[in-house]
């Protein structure tokens, strides 16, 4: 299996101040059939940066080869990511790890889609794989501010879409769990991916019904061989699992979060 | 006759580059990649007698040229490592280091005596320099005369040669590898980390959960480089270096400087083809500079050669 | 008040940036480029009895993000740098730490008692590390007990505080600090190089002459964080920190891990205005996450402080 | 006095497989009054490589605020200075260093201009202020091979040159101490950069006329505060100079070779 290529860049285009959306083109795509994996970036063939960052697959396009991810440019890695033009090539490692399951809702069936911060670009191609496959999909997004919202409309047409901003510039005031609590729509499931805080909050509250989250880790290698990115398995004390390998999508109480 | 074709005790390589300990797992992941047969040898992580967790997360931070790490040994125990890992690396003709740590005398001795009767281990390398271990690893790693009592009962249970991972933390390098010579060691691999920490900007807090870290990486080569060629001229057994490899050119420095054989750890992460790539760039390079064999390099800082195979214009 | 007022033994500066002793010569050439008043302090290159000229060139080789030098303290001599160097630099504002080399305990002596008779050397810095100085520089660097007596035998003759160099090269940098601390040092400064070598590919000859040299630059930071970070927790004496500090990031880390004020060497070479930038931009970044004054971040890593001032989103 | 910039790529033109011609664009031009100075270039505003390259300056066009310099592209650095392209910036510092002195020589004097390899890209400007003063000058260029020969035009518009080469594809086979002894030309003054067994082989030969030598060593600083590239002082034992601030041009027997 192909797993690593120098993928062109087709489009690189700022979503708010600091985050951005990256089109890749290249054979890897074709492997890309889950939601939820990401890719292994190596910004610069040099030594500084010298590790990949991971990035989440926010949207696949096999029938053009092109997959896109949304980051925010903060360190030096993704602030070099960003200066890539059309044109020039980005090396990729990919698609990496296992991501959150479609099958486990049938046609007629609701999801509902928690996402926060950079942790909300993943739950655009599940959603849409969930809207393809008959499933009903509610997305509440927590951002910071007015400002740091992206992907709002993109959202909107796929289903209904309810932000949560910190400072209540925009949509309710607080956090997302706010937001689930006040709208108390009936679901199936739950998709999230988001910082910790907010997983821990969604694994104490709603794991009553099927809980999948996607976690974050430091990693090294990216695919399971050095050990970095690891998370302790819920049952046994010293079992642990790879956020890399194992997940990085795992469903709630598989790990000690 | 194959150009890179290196012998060391216990060990028959079709060529002399192998991934480093804890950079490769137990190969699982880069057989992804491409047919371990390719490799001189595989390092494997470090394997303790019981599964570890190792320390928190996170466990990486990235530095100039280089990354700390803090892993703190995890692995899945001696048992699953010999029934499940090894078992799974013989299908492929590869000599297995096994990299074997403890935190007790004993934990090591009982690792090194089960481990090294598995069929594909050819060596071992003890792993005494660890410096994320905290219950004596460290003092092992720097004290001469602990770490000659360790290679000294891990090389009477042993079923195979025993190599010595030296620290590069110490004063005196060179006093560690004549110690642990002495003690019936059959091979030394250097170098080890160096210790280090970052700190976040904005929490002014390690970026690593553990405080410190082993650096490794480009950043460290010199120092490696300066180590293996201080020890390669005082000790006589051989020297597997490591230590910032990315590239054919650096294992050729470290053959210059006194190594038989050479590890490739974090360039692994950054480019999962690199011990591939090396090992199909190092036949043309030393033959672009002279040599017919890779064996003529080794030590060539140091030795007296008799025939110069280089003209400078 | 001046934010970045900082008080040390001796030495009362207007910010805590200086550059580093052997990267700066004795100030002259930076002066073409700010003026030296900028300066929180200037450690001059070290300076021995007499004229030396050093080791054979190449001195210098680059490495991945440092840089290798074997000068070996070459210098005008003492009473060159008293009547010309010295001199030359009353005519700033900025209190000069000279740097005191030798290859003998009378010879430190010698060189401390009268340079520290100049109006503008408010300190000594104890330069024990200097790994490129064969007759003896080493072994002070690396053995706490002569260090120790080096010290108590330069500060019977000092008019001014003794700050002393630290070696990164040992294996237990808690108990070199602690051994000059008891013998009466005043202040640390840390870290020196650490000892490395690069070998040239065609040659497979060590590029510099001298064959190993001090290791600099971005690549030693982590290594140098950790051991302020160690030592600062350790010692009573304040700190002067450096290792590849580059930027006022870099700068802010030292503080947090424990430095009173900071250092700055191999990055002039690369920046000449590096030192005035970092000093510039420093207050800016205190102020954006949070501190008042520089001396809040000081040891931040791991004291306690009352008030915690930045808050993570 | 200022001697930083970041300076325009004006234009970036290959002269040989490896050696190519870049010229600059600039206020520091200003202060560019010597021939045989150097500048320190920065190559990337990164770690990598870490340290500037010093390389001389070729020609100095004070009218257009323009200067060349001639270098070979071999290691990391330079092959990165290669790549530069119109529009792009240089970080420069200089003009550094004390070049070839043109006032030892009175118009119709005669001066033989010795280069070796890359040494030679000083030689031009000397040679084009040397021919300005009324001197007449002779060129003596020595290469490898034919292959690695640049400039010969342009310096054979401003005298006769001569070109040796180790091969012998082009001109003399041999080296230049070849060519000036078949020749055995009258001359008052002889300037001469390349390698150093070139530089001792004419300081062997010919010191009993007035010779200038320009010599390289490795570099940290460029302005004399680092002594990396010190070289003893013929007179006294342990003294000595700094080749980038007292030289890189010398008179013969000031410093030991
Ligand atoms: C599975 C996974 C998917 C991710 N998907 C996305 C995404 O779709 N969009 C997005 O903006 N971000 C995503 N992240 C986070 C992203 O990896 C980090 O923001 C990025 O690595 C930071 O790099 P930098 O160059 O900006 O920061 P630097 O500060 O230069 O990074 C230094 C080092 O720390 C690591 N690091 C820093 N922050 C993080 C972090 N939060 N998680 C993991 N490693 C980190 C870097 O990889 C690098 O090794 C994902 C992380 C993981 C683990
Ligand atoms: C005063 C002076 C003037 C020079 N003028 C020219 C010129 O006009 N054209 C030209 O092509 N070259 C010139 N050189 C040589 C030029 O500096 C080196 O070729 C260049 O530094 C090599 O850099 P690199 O990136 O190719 O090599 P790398 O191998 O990457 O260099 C590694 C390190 O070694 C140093 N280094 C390597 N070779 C030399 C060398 N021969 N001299 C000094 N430092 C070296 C580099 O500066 C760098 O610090 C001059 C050198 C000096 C001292
Ligand atoms: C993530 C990581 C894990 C490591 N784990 C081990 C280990 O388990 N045992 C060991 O002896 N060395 C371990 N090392 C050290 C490497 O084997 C090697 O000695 C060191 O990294 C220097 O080589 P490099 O610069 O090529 O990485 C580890 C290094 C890294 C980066
Ligand atoms: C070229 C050079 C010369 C140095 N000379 C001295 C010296 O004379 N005395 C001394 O104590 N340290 C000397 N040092 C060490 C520096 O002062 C400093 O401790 C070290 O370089 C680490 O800082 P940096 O990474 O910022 O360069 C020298 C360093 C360099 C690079
Ligand atoms: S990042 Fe290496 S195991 Fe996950
Ligand atoms: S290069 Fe620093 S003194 Fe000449």
């Amino acid at each position: 299996m192909k797993k690593h290529e120098m993928m062109q860049v087709v489009k690189q285009r700022p979503l708010t101040h600091n985050v951005y959306e990256l089109t890749l083109k290249g054979e890897l795509v074709r492997f890309m059939n889950e939601p939820g994996q990401f890719v292994h970036i190596r910004v610069e063939n040099q030594y500084l940066p010298l590790l990949r960052r991971p990035i989440s697959i926010a949207e696949i396009n096999q029938h053009a080869n092109e997959f896109k991810m949304i980051y925010r440019a903060e360190g030096a890695g993704t602030k070099l990511l960003a200066s890539k033009q059309s044109g020039e090539a980005v090396d990729v490692l990919g698609p990496l790890g296992h991501g959150f399951p479609t099958d486990v809702l049938e046609s007629g069936k609701t999801a509902v889609l928690v996402g926060g911060g950079i942790g909300v670009p993943p739950l655009y191609e599940l959603s849409k794989r969930l809207m393809a496959k008959g499933i009903k999909v509610v997305h509440v997004l927590g951002f910071q501010s007015a400002a740091d919202v992206f992907y709002e409309e993109e959202f909107n047409e796929l289903g209904d879409t309810h932000i949560a901003t910190v400072d209540g510039t925009l949509g309710t005031k607080g956090f997302v769990t706010d937001v689930i609590d006040r709208l108390q729509l009936p679901y199936d499931t739950m998709f999230s991916c988001g910082p910790t805080p907010m997983l821990r909050a969604l694994e104490a509250n709603y794991s009553d019904k099927p809980l999948y989250i996607s976690l974050e880790e430091r990693m090294g290698c990216g695919i399971g061989a050095c050990f970095a990115c690891v998370c302790r398995q819920a049952e046994e004390s010293n079992a642990y699992k790879k956020i890399c390998s194992d997940g990085p999508v795992f469903q709630a109480g598989e790990v000690l979060l | 006759m194959n150009m890179l074709q290196t012998k060391l005790p216990g060990l028959n390589l079709k060529n002399p580059i192998m991934p480093a300990s804890g950079c490769f797992g137990f190969g699982r992941e880069y057989a992804q990649f491409y047919s371990l047969d390719t490799l001189g040898a595989i390092m494997i992580k470090a394997t303790t007698a019981e599964i570890r967790f190792g320390n928190p997360t996170p466990r990486v931070a990235e530095t100039q040229a280089g990354m700390l790490n803090a892993i703190g040994l995890q692995n899945p125990g001696l048992e699953k490592v010999m029934s499940e890992e090894l078992v799974w690396l013989q299908k492929y003709d590869v000599p297995i280091i096994a990299n074997v740590a403890g935190a007790s005398v004993e934990e090591y001795v009982e690792v090194a005596k089960k481990i090294s009767t598995a069929s594909n281990v050819k060596a071992l390398e003890l792993n005494i320099s660890c410096p994320n271990v905290k219950e004596g690893g460290i003092a092992f790693g720097v004290d001469p005369v602990i770490a000659a009592r360790l290679t000294k009962a891990v090389k009477e249970v042993s079923e195979v040669p025993v190599y010595v991972k030296l620290s590069p933390n110490v004063s005196n390098i060179v006093g560690m590898a004549t110690a642990v010579e002495s003690a019936g060691a059959d091979g030394l691999t250097m170098i080890n980390t160096l210790l280090g920490m970052r700190l976040d900007l904005k929490t002014a807090q390690p970026v690593l959960a553990n405080g410190t870290g082993g650096l490794s990486g480009p950043a460290i080569k010199p120092v490696a480089i300066r180590m293996v060629h201080e020890v390669s001229q005082k000790v006589n057994i051989p020297i597997i270096g490591m230590g910032g490899v990315t590239t054919a050119e650096d294992a050729l420095e470290f053959l210059y400087a006194g190594a038989s054989a050479v590890a490739v750890g974090t360039a692994n992460f950054v480019d999962p083809y690199v011990c591939p790539t090396i090992i199909d760039e190092l036949p043309k390079l030393i033959n672009s500079l002279g040599y017919e064999h890779v064996s003529e390099c080794v030590g060539r800082s140091w030795k007296k050669h008799e025939k110069a195979v280089y003209h400078c214009s």
